[in-house]
């Protein structure tokens, strides 16, 4: 398999197109899909494939249930995360539970896609990164490509996954050029990524804050500061032990995560920590994390608010002490 | 022709009626039946009429009045009656309960405790018999109080432009536990609705099998031959309180209503029916009777001797993923 | 009578225009105005007709394609530009932009972000309005595709069963982004929706604001003398694409269909009537043009010049109560 | 303010029954209370107070909204937690949003109270915590009254408050009985109780899981362990200092919480306390959770997943190594 450089967006769309041209199981409902299902790559897949919705995602969403309960594999793209709300019930009630529920008879294999559109200057109701929220939910499976590869990969197994699989995508990084496998380039779920080797501290990151945290750790390194960079890839499940074996390692952790502060996955990660590998711990834990805040319109104030490399970079220096 | 005659009809009719009552008495008796029932009994008519209507492979979505579905749809009684009982051999092996009863061996995709929520379920699986070729229907059952959801009116505009073949019918009881319907409800007749979505909507008077099944029959059939979703109203009442076990008051019917509902039992007007034409004759019914009478027994006797799933099972995977397929 | 005249109706069509299309210029140049504009241009007699008919202590809540809405019911002008530049002068202090643009000194509850949220909203103020003993009235702007979103029937039915003072005015383009009515929507005219709710439907030529005008009156007038809600229905176009600075395609709509609604743009039908009933004649048309003009550009002179919230701002509590009252 | 037993739920209609009277501005919007609104107390409130609504919760959760924006101080009585997903938008986007994204105009005095029907034979649509998912929205207040004093004086100062609270209601207490003083007896929001004092280790409680705490104390006693338990009666905002001052004493933490484990606000705690208390801690933190399985009906399976004294208990024995 050999890798061109793709944008995470374009990653996203050849996942999706390879699988629905494997498995005619898989069909796709999203608003607006009209003219993309009309001409180009998927007008090639034949009818029935693509489904343009109306504004109706407690209908739709609750459509791919019974669509997976009864032999399909549909894919929901909401386009924006924060109207996972909307169809909040169908998501947690009835996505997450149906199989467990009903005694294992049936599986839903069901992929609800949604971009995080925070830091793009739509204000409040536009900019939610609601993924800690999903984690609390037993039955779902919640994913946070972080590059092309990524993108790509874990769509892929994402849709060949027998369980509902929720993947917030990172809005900011659909521009992202990366190098990219061709073909079946399937990224298992539940398998973080090292994203830098280091020594000193370990600073897992999330989504967009993967690349802060990179570009942290450029800067630490200019200090001496050797700093491990993890790239969890999917909360649920979660690679704990990859974290576990960098901190006994690094005895140090620091935590970048885009969501809001209270009851992030940060906090989930920093209390697995606490719990199971507080002997290696040799430091207090910092989390990186958006205020708990309404996100402002204001481009004078949003683009305040996220973690950036900056604070990575600052978090990390005063978890070993140093300035 | 996989319509049911008018005695398997009965024959079903009777078995909800005994199921429901029977496990009211388990229930009564104290322990064996965990958590709230909502009986089906008085909807009896309304919903095998409408099960009749649609072939096994056929598809159906319930709602938390549970019992009468899936029995209408033709599933085995005893891992039904397991289930109230948490049993390893319910038909969800005790995870579900009466709530959420489910037999995908016969097209029945679940009951929901979520008022609505079935509703955009059946739409999914109609859109899957038109991905995958089938002629397969959909039908969801909800109540007049479901049709004030928003998930209502989103199921029938989605069947709607897309044609697909779903009969969304509604068991009109007149009330949503202790609320009539001109309280919560601005239509008179749930079928009106129909128009805000081009599609028909028909009434029926929900105590007569015969006619739900005629009705019934006729949306189904337009839903198979790709004439698009249908709404049916079936006028019904429940014979019961809302729940039993869960302590709702019960004195917002009036006397006179439950009296003029109750003479039009749908078990009795059916084996009047029977009788008029010759369908069945006393002693035939009779051992009908009986014979209900001892699937009853029998699939009591086989919940209460069913064991209770390991306390390992509490702890199993939530993904299916992790099971072995 | 608050009723505003035909000049005045001309007047905020007008401002609506200009401040839509100076702000998609000052978009263009780039830079200042951060994120997507959704233009009413097109939807103005709509947009003024419904709000002439309201008093200023009436409320509305509105949508994503939220600057109509404001202006139309009264707002200064100035504070909105700031707004969609960020500004601390702006309506919201820069942290709403503009879809979120409010003002509730003139009643305007709040433009939404998410399809179908504001409607709830208004039957939540009419409630109020019952509550308090006032006679205010609601009026929930939305959209044809807002039509299919449950809280449209929620709304719709809570408003009807409670005869609240709400009037559901729907500005039907034809278009949810690019996704045309017919594809999404089961029925032609979104009034005939009204029938499942037991409220009257009217439709409406939503580029004749004088017809707009007299329908949303009547509907004004039913809901404050007590005749519970209505839902109108505004036949309009958007001349501009969904949403300016997104990159959404443009190819969806015909030439001839676009033409065909340009030649009815609402400016100019409201230009010639003023002329053809003698209510102005164009030399007072044009000082009223004129008019508009400087609060233009008065407005966005004042928008450039407002600075932008203190840093400090950005993390301010998100508890009201944390403030000083 | 002389103090009568009571249950738990007469404690919340006596702090509802009381704040209505005293405020007109006060309604109630719930299902199914057309009854209720026709006799006894609360129809002594005279016309338009309580509003029996059909079951369309994003409809009337937004009503409230509306009403909240222009003058009114409803309450939204969900009844059933797990009906919060229905009206998520309405809770999410609009209740916790409107305030701060219109640039503090008006306020949202909103309270939605919901209780949670867990360990009552529900199965998995009716049995939901889902309270932790709502600290993670900025703008949301969120209570969980252990005890029916609390029950009273929580939703007082929930009703009074002017931003959007969240109440989340234990089913389980409902027939508790105890002290609740009579009249104005508010308790403010953002205070936690010591349900008892001690040295060796701190328990954070939630819920119903003080009562089990306080019996895991006493078992922890018989040992000669002398635990601590506190009650943070609510989640947002949260009284860290009185936990950190406890941590300071015991240097040993256990939360127990009847949420599922992963991300719940146990989670939160573990990583408020891992940051910013890490000097007091001498041990490994330990989560007493629900497991993240979705709620099986069986009560032969439902009832062994909750928390419960001897988990706490054990939990407590874990982090002072001993047995
Ligand atoms: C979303 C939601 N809201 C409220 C409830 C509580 N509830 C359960 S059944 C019911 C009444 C349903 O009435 P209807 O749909 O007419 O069915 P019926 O019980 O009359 O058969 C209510 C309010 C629920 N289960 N789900
Ligand atoms: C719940 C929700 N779903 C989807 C969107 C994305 N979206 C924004 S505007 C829009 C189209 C709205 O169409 P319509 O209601 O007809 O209003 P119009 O834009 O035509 O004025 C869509 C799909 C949204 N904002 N909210
Ligand atoms: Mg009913
Ligand atoms: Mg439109």
């Amino acid at each position: 398999m050999s890798a061109r450089e793709l944008s995470y967006l374009e990653a996203i769309h050849e996942a999706q197109l390879l699988e629905m041209t494997r498995d005619p199981r898989v069909i796709l409902l999203a608003e607006d899909i009209g003219l993309m299902a009309a001409a180009g790559p998927y007008a090639a897949l034949g009818k029935n494939r693509l489904w343009s919705t109306p504004i109706s995602e407690s209908g739709f969403v609750g459509m791919a249930v019974g669509a997976a309960l009864t032999g399909l594999r549909p894919i929901v793209d909401l386009v924006i995360s924060s109207f996972a709300y909307v169809a909040m019930d169908q998501i947690v009630n009835q996505s997450a539970k149906a199989a467990g529920m009903f005694g294992w008879q049936r599986r839903v294999p069901f992929v609800l896609r949604a971009a995080m559109w925070y830091g793009q200057n739509m204000a409040a109701h536009h900019s939610d990164r609601p993924y800690p929220m999903f984690t609390n939910v037993p039955g779902l499976k919640v994913a946070l490509p972080a590059t092309p590869a990524d993108a790509k990969g874990l769509l892929l197994s994402a849709i060949r996954d027998d369980d509902p699989v929720l993947i917030f995508e990172d809005r900011n990084l659909f521009a992202m050029r990366g190098p990219v496998p061709e073909g079946d380039a399937a990224i298992p779920l539940g398998r973080a990524a090292i994203r830098r080797d280091g020594r000193d501290v370990t600073i897992v990151a999330l989504a967009a804050c993967v690349g802060h945290a990179l570009r942290a750790a450029e800067a630490l390194a200019r200090d001496g500061i050797d700093a491990e960079v993890i790239d969890p890839r999917t909360l649920v499940p979660f690679d704990r032990e990859a974290v576990f074996r960098s901190i006994a390692k690094t005895g140090r952790l620091v935590i970048a995560d885009p969501a809001h502060k209270t009851t992030s996955f940060a906090a989930e990660i920093a209390a697995l920590v606490a719990e199971e590998c507080w002997d290696a711990l040799r430091a207090p834990i910092r989390r990186v994390c958006t205020p708990d805040v309404q996100i402002p319109f204001s481009p004078a104030l949003e683009h305040t608010l996220y973690p950036d490399a900056d604070k990575i970079a600052a978090a990390a220096r005063s978890v070993l002490g140093v300035r | 022709m996989s319509d049911l005659d008018l005695r398997e009809m009965y024959r079903r009719m009777l078995r909800i009626r005994r199921f429901d009552e029977r496990s009211l008495e388990v229930q009564r008796e104290g322990g064996a039946i965990p958590g709230p029932l909502h009986p089906s009994t008085g909807h009896e008519a309304a919903v095998v009429g409408a099960c009749a209507a649609l072939r096994r492979d056929d598809w159906m979505t319930g709602n938390h009045r549970s019992h009468g579905h899936p029995i209408a749809k033709g599933a085995a009684l005893a891992p039904l009656f397991a289930e109230l009982l948490g049993k390893r051999g319910g038909v969800c092996g005790g995870r579900g309960g009466s709530m959420h009863l489910a037999d995908f061996s016969v097209g029945s995709l679940g009951e929901s405790g979520i008022v609505g929520a079935g509703l955009p379920i059946a739409v999914g699986a109609a859109l899957s018999s038109r991905v995958r070729g089938t002629d397969q229907v959909a039908l969801a059952f909800f109540g007049d109080g479901a049709s004030n959801a928003g998930t209502f009116h989103e199921s029938l505009n989605l069947a709607a432009i897309w044609k697909l073949p779903v009969v969304f019918f509604c068991e009109n009881n007149g009330y949503a536990v202790t609320t009539s319907q001109a309280a919560a409800t601005s239509v008179t007749d749930i079928a009106a609705r129909a128009a805000g979505y081009s599609m028909p909507g028909v009434m029926v008077d929900g105590q007569d099998v015969v006619a739900v099944y005629e009705v019934a029959r006729e949306a189904v059939e337009r839903a198979r031959s790709g004439g698009g979703p249908s709404l049916v109203e079936a006028k019904t009442y429940r014979f019961c309180e809302h729940a039993e076990g869960q302590g709702i008051p019960s004195h917002y019917r009036s006397a006179e209503e439950i009296e003029h509902w109750r003479a039009r039992d749908p078990l009795t007007l059916a084996r009047a029916l029977l009788l008029r034409t010759g369908i069945a004759g006393g002693p035939e019914i009779a051992a009908l009777d009986a014979e209900v009478e001892r699937e009853i027994e029998d699939a009591l006797r086989f919940a209460r001797a069913s064991e209770f799933p390991d306390v390992s099972e509490a702890l199993r995977s939530p993904f299916a993923s992790d099971a072995p397929r």
